[in-house]
């Protein structure tokens, strides 16, 4: 079964992007919304996590949090898809279930 | 008191140390309820979590009700799987045996006391989580 | 398909249940349907009339609303978690001895149950938090 | 004085018990779980118009050891299926159980025991 997790903590204040990566399931997907889209930005400490993972699942940002918080478009790290509210909504619909980090 | 006898795999999630927050005692009282609904209930302790588990907590010094003593009813409201991830209690220089027992009573084997507590590695959880059809963390 | 939010946070100190509301808004132009909506925790402060944001803020508690009666969606608020908080409608107000109820339009107050059910009902439940 | 289960008319109600006085919310819990003792729940047994016997008191004393133990009352399920081990099968039973407290053993049974008032969460 696919999970589709979501994360929406900075991974500079607490450890849940790196839990959620540690318990993903080889077929699921993370979504990173609110605060943890700074996760998927080039040249951070956390850029080399993001991009091995990425070679064992998906990985999605939403792009109005990118935006609203000054971060551009273009450093995001290349392989992680930048979507919308309603890409969100099909993330959730295609996958078996969702788990929500808090 | 299922719905329509649908039964569904509800897996709670806890992943906050209690007292500083009320997520751990407001997640045990859903857990208690989804209980009364006939549903697969299972818990998971993580991260900060497993210290929900704490032998000997004592909440007089903070003016806080103590709800540790409540996790020991999980069994007589057939709650029998909690799974303690293994890597966060070595994280945190804790072993099983810091942790309350927690257990249930079999009625067809005269009420003998089995454990509820199966440790798992991260992979483990992984895999059990992705089984889940509800995954509610707090 | 059938759609279950739960909302862990109040309105303003975290961005969850705006994220929330852009999500139904989304899930509903893409002809889903919102099964029911659970607030809990802190989520249940979402459903206050008497919060008066700044003119030039958003109302998240009249955006909630709103939505519920253009779309006729379900807003639950968890009872045990709003008496906790201050949260009353008229039957609760009465029935603990408070001297008024402060519940939005268009929100109501029920069991822990109502989640439960969400969760066997629909089929998929998302939690936005913090 | 009477305290109906369902009366919601009375305001500042009270419960009088060998001439002292009890603060009890609108439905007849007592206010302080503290002040409870066995003649507060005989008192409100006989203004609701029954008052307890034997019975009664195998599950009010169960109520007590069990919220003691793990800070909540059960759920009627639990408080069902361990009366049956405690007590006998033939008394772990809603039926039984119902008869006893008509009113419903999750409200009649805790507020004589002295338990929080239930928040009626299901």
């Amino acid at each position: 079964m696919s999970m589709l997790h979501t994360v929406n903590k900075s991974p500079f204040e607490n450890s849940t992007v790196t839990s959620c990566i540690s318990m993903c399931a080889k077929d699921s997907s993370i979504l990173f919304i609110e605060d943890a889209v700074i996760s998927v930005m080039k040249s951070t400490k956390f850029t080399e996590m993001i991009e091995s993972s990425l070679k064992d699942f998906k990985m999605y940002a939403l792009k109005p949090d990118l935006e609203a918080r000054g971060l551009s478009l273009n450093n995001v790290i290349e392989g992680v898809e930048i979507v919308g509210y309603e890409d969100f909504v099909d993330l959730t619909t295609e996958h078996d279930s969702v788990q929500s980090w808090l | 008191m299922s719905e329509e006898g649908i039964v569904k795999k509800f897996m709670y999630v806890n992943r906050k140390s209690p007292y500083g927050t009320i997520y751990a005692l407001e997640s045990l009282e859903v857990v208690l309820i989804t209980a009364a609904f006939d549903q697969d209930v299972s818990l998971t302790f993580t991260d900060d979590g497993v210290y929900q588990l704490m032998k000997d907590q004592k909440t007089d010094g903070i003016g806080m009700k103590n709800f540790s003593s409540t996790y020991s009813a999980l069994g007589d409201y057939e709650i029998k799987k909690i799974f303690i991830d293994k890597e966060s209690l070595e994280e945190r220089g804790l072993s099983v045996s810091d942790l309350q027992e927690l257990v249930w009573e079999d009625e067809d084997e005269d009420y003998a006391e089995k454990s509820s507590i199966n440790l798992v590695s991260r992979a483990e959880l992984s895999n059990i989580m992705s089984q889940q059809d509800i995954v509610m963390s707090f | 398909m059938k759609l279950g939010i739960l909302i862990n946070e109040g309105p303003y100190q975290h961005q969850a249940s705006d994220t929330a509301l852009q999500y139904v808004k989304a899930a509903i132009k893409k002809g889903h349907e919102i099964y029911r909506v659970f607030f809990y925790n802190d989520g249940v402060n979402n459903a206050t009339r008497l919060a008066t944001p700044p003119q030039d803020d958003r109302n998240i508690t009249k955006e909630w609303s709103e939505l519920a009666k253009n779309h006729n969606i379900d807003l639950v608020v968890c009872v045990a978690a709003a008496q906790r908080r201050g949260i009353l409608d008229k039957g609760e107000a009465e029935r603990n001895g408070k001297d008024s109820d402060n519940i939005e339009e268009g929100f109501r107050i029920s069991g822990l149950g109502q989640l439960v059910e969400a969760g066997i009902q629909a089929d998929r439940l998302i939690t936005f938090g913090d | 004085m009477a305290v109906d289960f369902f009366n919601n008319s009375e305001v500042d109600v009270s419960l009088e018990v060998n001439g002292k006085s009890y603060e009890v919310d609108e439905e007849g819990y007592l206010a302080d779980l503290n002040a409870w003792d066995a003649d507060v729940a005989n008192a409100m047994a006989e203004a609701d118009g029954a008052p307890l016997e034997d019975n009664h008191w195998e599950v009010i004393n169960f109520l007590r050891e069990y919220y003691e133990e793990y800070q909540i009352a059960p759920a009627v399920r639990v408080l069902t299926k361990q009366i049956g081990k405690r007590l006998g099968k033939e008394k772990g039973n809603s039926k039984y159980l119902y008869e006893l407290f008509p009113y419903g053993p999750a409200k009649q049974a805790c507020k004589y025991a002295g338990l929080p008032k239930p928040t009626g969460c299901v």
